[in-house]
């Protein structure tokens, strides 16, 4: 009897200040500000136009390109097998499965770097992984990959040698027979990153 | 029991001043964000957060006290160039707590690296991390210096966008 | 931050010994409790002993104010935490079966394995007869399998479907709780009957 | 007759202590507790075994088959292990180990085996239709303010207020 007031009396209190905290969601997965600045020197999530146009010569399944510019910019112009998300519908319910996954690395790209690298950061508060970015959009892809600059007479071989590389592949992009800037390789469905990793719980 | 009541009241008096007090332990995780990525994904859609290079000139030349310019980069870089009147916060150490008084104040901070992107993104971080009033400088040191010491400065105005393609694409198709 | 096992990727072996641990703490909990007697279980439905309504609400309010109050100190993801499934014509119909089986049988599954660990036979037969249940399930599963995964609605929370915070419900829970308490113990009263008490 | 009433613990003691067991289950393994799904651990296991085949075929069973691990290694076997143990621990602590088959005076013997084996049966059934029995399903479900673990708990207990009369002989 006493023992079932007493317990009453703290129960309901507990259950009051538990009704007047606020709600508040933990997400282990995210990350905290230090941690994203020490990500952000490590620099591990940039991807080089070559190693980009290098994967999609020879078809890499693992790469994604991500498209953030808007719609009309995407069919104006886009690498092949880009899948477009418009940066302002980025966490909408259709594209978040995309950016949640496991299965291959988005490279994130756009004119420049900022949405990409915007794009990035977002989804890295998140939690999410497998998100890149390509190194200076699609202005350093033009001006590296279609219209290579022939390095000078001082610079080394090795110079020489990247830059008959990009003329090789300037030629897969641009020349006869080149893929289409509207996406020919279709779009893979995601794979989405398993929330809760007990699948079976309870004792169904 | 003489007076019953006494003792409950005290009870629940007891029993919710531990509730508090335990409540008020909440863990106060050091670096911990105080903005969700979709909140700060809708100010980015916005892009409110950009100063154009014009207007921090202009700024800058009626020295006006409600603005500081913070400089991002490595002390070294600082030293060599940086914007008159700028404060160095290097970006590997911008949570480190000597540099709180630089970027926790009721001034509007104006944040530039070489270019814009890294100050982009220690803006987001900032930002997360609840640090307001804060901007970015469009094109950073980089196209201050190529740009905004000129005497001829007005005459040579173009906007700075990186998001700008800078390529024609029917250039490009045409090739094809 | 909790829950531990997932989030660390803790080794196989560590985890079947926690699982162990707890059941050693779960078993010792019903057995003290006084839930491997079938007619003290079944004293609920009679009113003469209601200790199974006690020790369930209090256990299932002390685990949910722990976990609400994790979870604002940020001890525990919940995101992680598992939430059953609701199906909802399976669970009602599932649980309607249940609730027969429980009076006729006068046991649950787990208070079954725990009462037939101090030697009460009809606990025995009982965990048989599950194990029977269960085999005929999986055997005529194809009966049921449009019923059994009928009107899916996901890991759905008290909260989500009538739009009141956790705390709130929590609190609700709390006070119904207390209510039944008091209720129950003036059944207890009421119904008293002191020869099947002095036998359990 | 010996007093009786200090015998067990008192029941909301006991249902910190559950609750705590619950809690502490919650914060190391992200999920409450549990006991017919090690039940179906234990018939899955052994069908696998007089027929792995047959197993194999069946659309129920197969689902819990996972290549060659053995379903009976998971981890709820081991927690309703550990209950089987904590159970005995606590009856020998409290001096309640002996065989006996409880029932109510009115009733023989071996109705009260058949009734136990229905009950069980109906259980057993039940807990599979409906993911979860007592435990896995409406007190972990309660704990985490699940709608499945209030529906099935209203369900398990309205059902069983409902029938009590009709089984009362059983009991009282």
């Amino acid at each position: 009897m006493r023992i079932r007031f007493v317990l009453s009396i703290v129960l309901v209190c507990l259950g009051l200040v538990a009704a007047i905290l606020p709600q508040t969601k933990n997400s282990s997965m995210e990350l905290d500000a230090q941690q994203l600045l020490n990500e952000i020197q490590l620099e591990n999530y940039v991807i080089s136009v070559d190693e980009m146009a290098n994967a999609l010569i020879n078809n890499d399944p693992e790469y994604q390109l991500i498209d953030l510019r808007p719609e009309a910019d995407f069919k104006a112009y886009s690498l092949p097998g880009s899948l477009n998300i418009p940066f302002d519908s980025l966490f909408s319910e259709t594209w978040v499965p995309y950016i949640d996954q496991i299965a291959r690395k988005n490279v994130f790209y756009s004119n420049g770097t900022t949405l990409a690298s915007e794009a990035w950061m977002l989804t890295k508060q998140k939690g999410y992984k497998n998100n890149y970015i390509l190194n200076g959009g699609l202005n350093n892809w033009f001006a590296t990959i279609i219209e290579p600059k022939e390095p000078a007479s001082t610079d080394g071989e090795e110079a020489f040698f990247q830059y008959e590389a990009r003329l090789g592949m300037k030629q897969f992009f641009t020349g006869a027979g080149a893929v289409s800037s509207s996406s020919s390789k279709q779009v893979k469905k995601p794979v989405p990153r398993k929330k809760k990793k007990m699948v079976a719980g309870g004792c169904s | 029991m003489k007076r019953p009541y006494i003792k409950i009241l005290g009870l629940i008096v007891v029993v919710l001043a531990v509730g508090l007090i335990f409540t008020s332990l909440k863990s106060s995780k050091k670096y911990k964000f105080n903005k969700s990525a979709e909140k700060l994904h809708a100010e980015l859609v916005a892009a409110k957060h950009y100063l154009d290079p014009y207007k921090a000139l202009e700024i800058i030349s009626n020295k006006d006290e409600n603005y500081i310019f913070v400089d991002i980069r490595n002390p070294r870089e600082f030293d060599n160039f940086h914007i008159e009147s700028a404060v160095n916060v290097p970006m590997q150490r911008a949570l480190d707590e000597e540099y709180i008084p630089y970027l926790k104040n009721d001034k509007i901070k104006v944040l530039y690296s070489n270019e814009s992107i890294k100050a982009d993104q220690i803006w987001l971080l900032l930002t997360q991390y609840g640090y307001e009033n804060l901007y970015v400088l469009q094109g950073g040191a980089t196209y201050w210096k190529e740009n905004m010491l000129s005497k001829d400065l007005f005459k040579s105005k173009s906007e700075y966008d990186d998001e700008k393609l800078k390529f024609d694409i029917n250039k490009v198709k045409a090739s094809n | 931050m909790g829950p531990i096992i997932p989030l660390f990727e803790i080794s196989e072996e560590i985890n079947l010994l926690i699982a162990f641990l707890i059941g050693l703490g779960f078993g010792f909990a019903l057995e003290q409790a006084g839930f491997s007697s079938s007619r003290k279980l079944a004293g609920m439905f009679y009113g003469y002993d209601i200790t199974v309504l006690k020790v369930f609400f209090t256990a299932a309010i002390t685990a949910m104010l722990g976990l609400l109050f994790m979870n604002y100190l940020g001890m525990i993801d919940m995101s992680i935490v598992y939430v059953n499934d609701y199906f909802m014509s399976s669970a009602i119909i599932g649980g309607i079966i249940m609730g027969a089986g429980f009076i006729i049988g006068g046991f649950c599954p787990g208070t079954s394995v725990c009462a037939a660990a101090i030697g009460k036979i009809d606990a025995m037969y009982f965990i048989g007869g599950s194990l029977i249940g269960i085999l005929l399930f999986g055997q005529t599963y194809p009966l049921w399998e449009k019923l059994h995964n009928a009107q899916h609605l996901g890991s759905l929370k008290l909260s989500d479907s009538i739009g009141v915070s956790d705390g709130i419900l929590g609190l609700l829970v709390i006070a119904a709780a207390v209510v039944m308490f008091w209720v129950g113990e003036m059944a207890e009263r009421r119904f008293k009957r002191e020869d099947i008490n002095n036998e359990i | 007759m010996e007093k009786t009433a200090n015998k067990y613990m008192n029941p909301y003691l006991a249902g910190l202590m559950l609750g705590v067991v619950l809690l502490a289950s919650f914060y190391l393994t992200g999920r409450g507790l549990g006991a017919s799904g090690a039940m179906r651990s234990v018939v899955v296991s052994s069908v696998n075994t007089v027929s792995h085949d047959y197993a194999e075929t069946s659309n129920y069973f197969s689902k819990y088959i996972s290549g060659e691990k053995s379903p009976m290694k998971s981890w709820l076997v081991l927690e309703v292990l550990g209950v089987l143990v904590g159970g005995f621990i606590s009856g020998a602590f409290s001096g309640r180990l002996n065989f006996k088959l409880e029932k109510s005076p009115k009733i023989t013997s071996k109705k009260r085996i058949y009734l136990a084996i229905i009950g069980g049966a109906l259980f057993g059934f039940g807990s599979q239709l409906g993911r979860g029995c007592t435990s896995g399903a409406a007190l972990t479900g309660m704990a985490t303010l699940s709608l499945a673990g209030y529906v099935t708990m209203m369900a398990i207990f309205g059902t069983a207020f409902a029938l009590a009369y009709f089984f009362r002989k059983n009991w009282i």
